[in-house]
């Protein structure tokens, strides 16, 4: 398996976890899915450039990386579930507290 | 080996695809979990099977069972779920296609596929019989001590954060804050004689 | 002779004088504990300033009472500090109108009046920090702190503008010194060292000379003020507190002119030279302009705030004659309007006590009411016009001489100033206090209390003492200003 | 001995001014009238012995010392001085007496006494400062105290307009003294009066650039120290301060505005004579200042109706003369004639003063009228001075103002003759405007109401007897002192203090002077009070109208002082108000302000708006920005691999 291979595949998985985050107006559920897609994406090339490269670093990075995605997921569904009891509602539309 | 991988490749895209694109979030979770197991077929044939083990049991077994419990927790209305797709999803596309592009003409350069002298070479390990998870495990309990216990005290923050935001506090008790009795005023109370 | 390290007790006094006012109680409006250590924070630390004139050693151009203390593990950029002639009385001004101010502030009621003491006690560390640091780093790190506690005291207590005052003051200065900062760093970085001992041996080519002079100008004209800099100090002036208009004009200002002495003149000679007539326009313009603007002033304080920057335009025309007269003019004027502009803000707060306003065509024949009052204040406007025998005609006086021996027409229009300011300062004596009295005058009558007659007397006092003694203070400052004279290239004008 | 003599007016003050709470009036006055009688009787006995120790100067004390500049607290003692200080004393002695019983029922009287104190500290100590800028202190001190003394009143706001005007026109002369100073410290490199005198003659031949322009240096100090003159000492242009700061107390107006504050630029000039000996052009400059001076004094005093101006410009006149002298190198004239009218102006005013006080502060002389046989001393009083003022033979104007007319025909100007001509038509003037005076005064029908008429009296003994010494001073003074300046036995003595043509004396002048130009001042009087005479008395109800309605043009343009004051008023005080006025608005805050501060704030402030607008708080606009910029920065990265 060459490099190219997986990295189109990782790409492909990352542009895919941009476009749930991009064209998804209303649940922000599939949002931090969306997220986890990229993460795993991440999660590929690291295995394949430790596969390729011959080194063992690649796959420990990626547990770190499956690490800080389960705390990322914990907490982001926190937030998400204070949110929904506060304004009954997850859509995104209706999210605009940052507004300058 | 490369035939498993574009089956496997093409299985993971159609599901993420799947994921982003499904009107039913119980769905999309689904077919997340699906994406995770066949990532993990895909890890496996990289040789990596602790990872891919690691991806079933944290993704399958923990996060995307607790985004299960979110989403029928929350009783989303899947109605309102597909308003203004077709309105963004050309204008995502094109910027995708382009992005997509661009990373691909950075592939095919190859600069930067040079393997390191300083590398922990898995091909040794294997020549001195460790298997795997064995050799994770030495690497990570040594050279990674720290960044290990790091991502240990991330875990039990996220824990304790996630605790701390979901917790109701006052749902059926009878509470009585000490704020509130401090600052309370001498001619507010009712006397009772 | 005690050896004490007198500058670092000086600038850590006020500190813990801050820690005791602090802890005191903050429950009443008097304030009478807080007020009681500031005014022996401040007693102290002015009598102990008084150990610098005692000990100082005339014949020596050098830094005197030298100490340093390492802050970065660094043998280039230390915290030095150490006073010459130019210095030193400075210091003493600072500390004495910082004394002056909490004995006049003592009987008032303020909101929260214990910061207020705060602030002022910790201008006092800064400021003295500020005139005795001989290393650029420190001196910058001081010069800025200053904004803090002043901010503060225009923000805070000012009045009904007072936040965009004080945004504009800050903001205005701030502006100024990142320059400096921007030329101080270039100096570290060509020569390796920031001490202003040091940096005296070395000379720099012209180019760069003209651009340091430049960034070294933007700061220091902003805080003298120059003109076309100068309209934060009218409306700084006119929101802030009355003690706060007296440390602005008599010790901030002068950060400006203490500044183009020791930098500007000193350390880049030859841009000085070269940019001479560029400062000797703008002083004119200062003098004449706000002159004539100060004229047509309705609030008493927007009138002395203007007559400030004319005044400190004869301090950048003596700094920049170049000579004995003219810097040792600068010097005496420099004082003597951080005495006298001091007192006439003092004046016109205690007239703000008592009628709660500033407009000057609110009173009149304020003199009958007020008889002691209007005869300090008639002799603060003479000081102010540079009546001979009172501390501002030694000042004008040399300034202008050493101005006329280098060009003649500068002196011919900024003696102008002269007459301007004789028509400003008795027409607002006419106004408030000459005339019959009105009825707004008529309504509150009640006499200088016993704080605000020390303080008067006290400043009528030192404004006589400058105008028949100066040589009091140019005798300190005669050797270190030989020195830059001597290193200073012959004028080309 | 000196040094008390200069300092006990001062001590006066102090006293008056510190103890006024815990003392009564009349102690007061009476401390300080005998104070000022001390010193005056110490500048006697110090005058007088100054034949043996000849000169000294007394050091106080240093006072500034800046790298070549040196000075000293010092006084100086000599003949010039001595005599100065002297007259000083002695006329403001008089005026205190006069003062006690002029302010008796003032409440603020104690503190008129030391501010006249503190005033006859300053011009002493201007008379005797050894150097120019002690000097200068002493100018601008009496120019002070006379500010304080006209206001003195200060509830009337025309006294406070006055001040104010006296205190600018007065430091517009000091602009130009200063400049003189500087100039001469420049020139000389001292500001020491004996070490100038010393290095004038090595000086005569330097050049100085001056606002572009080479200037021989002598005569740009002469000229700038004749600007300061003008403005102290009322001369045409800068007199616009001395008719209107008669509305301070008549006292004031003797002492300050009549002996002596006004006759500083006239002691300057003398003892500054060397630097105008060595300059022409300025001695020509200062004859046409002080002659057209003279002559505008002298006409517009015919047409005024208060009887403290005209005798303010009358005043005006007299200094006229005294420059004129200067500008004719007769120095010793000039002193001659200061030190005589010090004695008969002071004798008039406090003779206009003994009038208004009889007729109930009333000033304009229309309505007075008859009072020669109510107040009789004070007549008597009045017209000594005026004969001593008109120069009538035997009083001391005489001596001292003929003499002037008769040196201004000898003077080495070009123009001498249009310069004697014009002194003795301002004799003509004078002669009208005096005997004018007299009959609207003393003559006539009285014209006030009945009130008033009845509440005239002869003033208390303690403002007659001041009144009677000085007219016994206004008759002999000319008399005995003469022979004192002119007589050849004394130009020695002068000599060494100012300049002195030795060639003229007594006898030169008799020789050199036809007899006919030198009765011509006492046939101008016969003429000029005959024509008053005649018009006031004969033809007033017949000639007087006519002028009035046909020349009206000419009336109105005497009697508004030939329209200065107006023209100052549009030329500098509107410009000033207005130039003050745009530059604060327009400039200050329209322009500085709103480019500089408010414009870069507002720049920032609108542009943080638009920035602003970017964040719109929607999750998928941050995250699009993202993408553009990931796809923005490796395109730059493939652009450069």
């Amino acid at each position: 398996m060459e490099p190219i291979h997986y990295l189109v595949l990782s790409s492909i998985v990352f542009s895919i976890g941009f476009l749930g985050i991009f064209i998804n107006r209303k649940n922000i559920i599939t949002i931090l899915m969306s997220i986890e897609l990229m993460l795993l994406s991440a999660n590929i090339n690291f295995v394949g450039f430790s596969y390729t490269l011959d080194d063992l670093s690649g796959q420990i990075f990626s547990l770190f990386i499956l690490l800080v995605a389960a705390a990322e997921a914990a907490i982001g569904l926190a937030i998400l579930m204070i949110f929904f009891k506060k304004s009954g509602s997850i859509s995104i539309d209706k999210i605009s507290n940052l507004k300058g | 080996m490369l035939f498993f991988f574009f089956v496997f490749s093409f299985i993971v895209i159609i599901s993420s695809l799947s994921v982003v694109f499904s009107s039913n979030p119980v769905h999309s979770v689904l077919f997340l979990i699906f994406t995770f197991f066949n990532t993990a077929v895909i890890f496996l044939l990289f040789n990596a099977e602790f990872l891919a083990m690691t991806l079933i049991i944290v993704y399958v077994g923990a996060v995307a069972v607790l985004f299960l419990f979110v989403v029928m927790m929350l009783n989303i209305n899947d109605s309102l779920m597909k308003e203004g797709f077709l309105k963004y999803f050309p204008f995502g596309l094109l910027l995708i296609c382009i992005f997509f592009g661009e990373l691909y003409m950075i592939f095919e350069s190859n600069v930067f596929i040079t393997p390191s002298d300083i590398r922990i070479s898995i091909s040794e390990l294997v020549d001195g019989g460790m298997d795997n998870t064995k050799s994770i495990g030495l690497f990570l309990y040594t050279d990674y001590f720290i960044v290990f216990q790091i991502s240990g005290f991330l875990l039990l923050l996220a824990m304790i954060g996630a605790i701390v935001l979901a917790h109701n506090e006052k749902i059926n008790t009878r509470y009585n804050s000490p704020i509130d009795q401090k600052i309370l005023n001498k001619k507010d109370v009712i006397k009772l004689n | 002779m005690l050896n004490l390290p007198i500058l670092p007790i000086l600038i850590c006094l006020p500190l813990l004088g801050l820690l005791f006012i602090l802890l005191s109680p903050d429950n009443d409006d008097f304030a009478e504990q807080a007020k009681r250590s500031a005014l022996w924070t401040s007693v102290s630390n002015f009598l102990l300033s008084l150990y610098l004139p005692l000990n100082f050693d005339k014949s020596i151009p050098h830094f005197q009472f030298v100490n340093s203390f390492d802050w970065f593990n660094s043998e280039n950029l230390k915290f030095s500090l150490g006073i010459d002639g130019i210095s030193m009385p400075f210091i003493i001004l600072s500390t004495f109108l910082i004394l002056i101010c909490i004995i006049y502030l003592y009987p008032q009621k303020k909101k929260s009046m214990r910061m207020y003491l705060a602030s002022f006690i910790l201008l006092e560390s800064f400021l003295i920090g500020t005139f005795s640091a001989i290393d650029l780093f420190s001196f910058y790190i001081f010069f800025e702190s200053i904004l803090i506690p002043m901010y503060i005291i225009i923000g805070f207590w000012g009045g009904e503008r007072r936040i965009y005052s004080a945004y504009k003051f800050f903001l205005y200065t701030l502006l100024g010194s990142v320059l400096m900062l921007v030329a101080i760093i270039f100096l570290y970085q060509e020569f390796g060292t920031t001490s202003i001992p040091r940096l005296l041996d070395y000379s720099l080519p012209f180019y760069i000379q003209v651009w340091l002079w430049l960034a070294f100008f933007s700061s220091f004209a902003v805080k003298i003020p120059m003109w076309p800099f100068h309209t934060w100090l009218p409306d700084a002036h006119v929101e802030a507190p009355t003690e706060g208009s007296v440390i602005l004009a008599g010790i901030l200002l002068k950060l400006g002119g203490y500044g183009f002495i020791r930098f500007n003149l000193s350390i880049l000679p030859d841009a000085s030279i070269f940019f001479t007539p560029f400062i000797y326009f703008l002083s004119v313009i200062a003098i004449v302009y706000t002159s004539f603007i100060a004229l047509v002033q309705e609030d008493m304080k927007k009138l002395i705030a203007y007559s400030s920057v004319a005044h400190m335009g004869f301090v950048t025309l003596g700094i920049f004659s170049a000579n004995m007269q003219g810097l040792q003019g600068a010097i005496i004027q420099m004082i003597s309007h951080g005495i006298i502009s001091g007192a006439l803000f003092f004046s016109i707060g205690s007239i703000y006590n008592r009628y709660k306003t500033k407009e000057i065509d609110f009173f009149s024949g304020l003199g009958n009411k007020m008889p002691k009052f209007s005869v300090f204040f008639l002799i603060f406007s003479l000081g102010s016009i540079g009546f001979p025998g009172t501390s501002g005609f030694v000042g004008e006086y040399l300034t202008l001489m050493s101005v006329f021996s280098k060009n003649t027409l500068v002196a011919f229009l900024s003696a102008t100033g002269v007459i301007l300011a004789a028509a400003y300062m008795l027409l607002l004596y006419k106004k408030v206090f000459l005339g019959e009295v009105n009825t707004n005058t008529e309504k509150q009558s009640s006499r200088l209390n016993i704080q605000e007659n020390t303080t008067f007397a006290v400043l009528v006092l030192i404004i006589f003492i400058i105008g028949i003694k100066p040589n009091l203070i140019l005798d300190y400052t005669s050797t270190s200003l030989e020195r830059i004279i001597e290193l200073y290239p012959i004028s080309i004008f | 001995m000196f040094f008390l003599s200069i300092f006990l007016p001062l001590l006066s003050f102090f006293i008056c001014v510190s103890l006024k709470d815990f003392f009564k009036s009349q102690q007061l006055s009476f401390i300080s009238c005998s104070l000022l009688f001390m010193a005056s009787v110490c500048s006697l006995l110090s005058l007088i012995g100054l034949k043996i120790e000849e000169e000294k100067v007394i050091i106080l004390g240093n006072w500034i010392s800046s790298g070549s500049l040196d000075l000293n607290w010092a006084i100086q003692l000599n003949l010039l001085t001595g005599s100065m200080v002297l007259m000083v004393n002695f006329v403001s002695t008089l005026i205190h007496i006069y003062s006690v019983g002029y302010m008796n029922k003032d409440p603020k009287n104690i503190l008129f006494m030391g501010y006249i104190g503190l005033f006859t500290f300053f011009m002493l100590f201007l008379v005797s400062s050894s150097n120019l800028v002690q000097l200068f202190l002493g100018w601008e001190g009496v120019g002070l105290t006379s500010y304080l003394l006209i206001g003195f009143w200060n509830y009337k706001d025309s006294a406070n307009k006055a001040a104010l005007k006296a205190f600018i026109a007065n430091r517009v002369g000091d602009f130009g003294l200063l400049l003189a100073l500087f100039s001469i410290f420049i020139i000389f490199g001292t500001l020491n009066i004996n070490e100038i005198m010393v290095l004038v003659n090595s000086h005569v031949d330097t050049y100085f650039e001056f606002l572009g322009a080479r200037i021989h240096a002598i005569t740009l100090i002469c000229i700038l120290l004749f600007v300061g003159c003008m403005g102290k000492s009322a001369q045409f242009g800068l007199h616009v301060w001395l008719p209107d700061a008669m509305e301070g107390p008549t006292p004031v107006s003797a002492l300050i505005h009549a002996a002596t504050m006004v006759t500083a630029g006239v002691f300057l000039l003398i003892i500054m004579s060397p630097l105008l000996e060595a300059s022409s052009f300025s001695r020509d400059f200062i004859l046409i200042i002080g002659s057209i001076t003279c002559l505008f004094a002298s006409s517009v005093a015919i047409f005024q109706n208060d009887i403290k101006r005209i005798i303010a410009y009358s005043t005006c006149s007299q200094l006229g003369y005294m420059f004129m002298a200067i500008g004719a190198s007769a120095y010793s004239a000039a002193y001659f004639h200061l030190l005589s009218h010090a004695f008969f102006k002071a004798l008039l005013f406090l003779g206009a003063g003994c009038v208004i006080h009889s007729m109930s502060d009333e000033q304009n002389i229309k309505k007075m009228g008859g009072l020669f046989n109510k107040i009789p001393l004070t007549y008597f009083t009045m017209l000594i001075g005026s004969f001593s003022l008109l120069g009538l033979p035997f009083f001391s104007g005489y001596y001292s103002k003929d003499i002037i007319i008769e040196l201004l025909y000898l003077s080495e100007s070009k123009f001498s003759f249009y310069f004697f001509l014009a002194s003795v038509l301002g004799v003509l003037f004078t002669s009208i405007y005096s005997v004018r005076l007299l009959i609207y005064v003393f003559h006539g029908k009285s014209n006030s109401d009945e009130k008033v008429i009845a509440h005239i009296h002869e003033s208390p003994m303690i403002m007659i007897i001041p009144l009677v010494i000085l007219s016994s001073f206004a008759v002999f003074f000319g008399m005995f002192s003469q022979s004192f300046f002119f007589g050849s036995d004394h130009l020695d003595n002068w000599s060494q203090l100012m300049h002195i043509n030795k060639k003229v004396d007594e006898f030169y002048i008799y020789e050199n002077v036809p007899t006919l130009f030198r009765k011509l001042p006492l046939i101008m009087i016969v003429i000029g009070s005959s024509m008053c005479f005649l018009l006031y008395f004969s033809f007033r109800k017949s000639v007087l109208p006519f002028f009035k309605v046909n020349f009206s043009w000419i009336f109105s343009f005497f009697k508004n002082k030939w329209y200065i004051d107006e023209l100052y008023e549009k030329l500098i005080l509107r410009p000033t108000i207005y130039l003050g006025k745009g530059f604060w608005k327009s400039i200050d805050k329209d322009l500085i302000d709103n480019l500089g501060p408010d414009g870069i704030s507002r720049v920032i402030q609108s542009f943080s708006l638009v920035v602003s607008r970017l964040q719109s708080g929607y999750l998928y606009h941050y995250v699009l920005s993202v993408v553009i910029g990931l796809t923005l920065l490796i395109s730059l990265y493939n652009y450069i691999f």
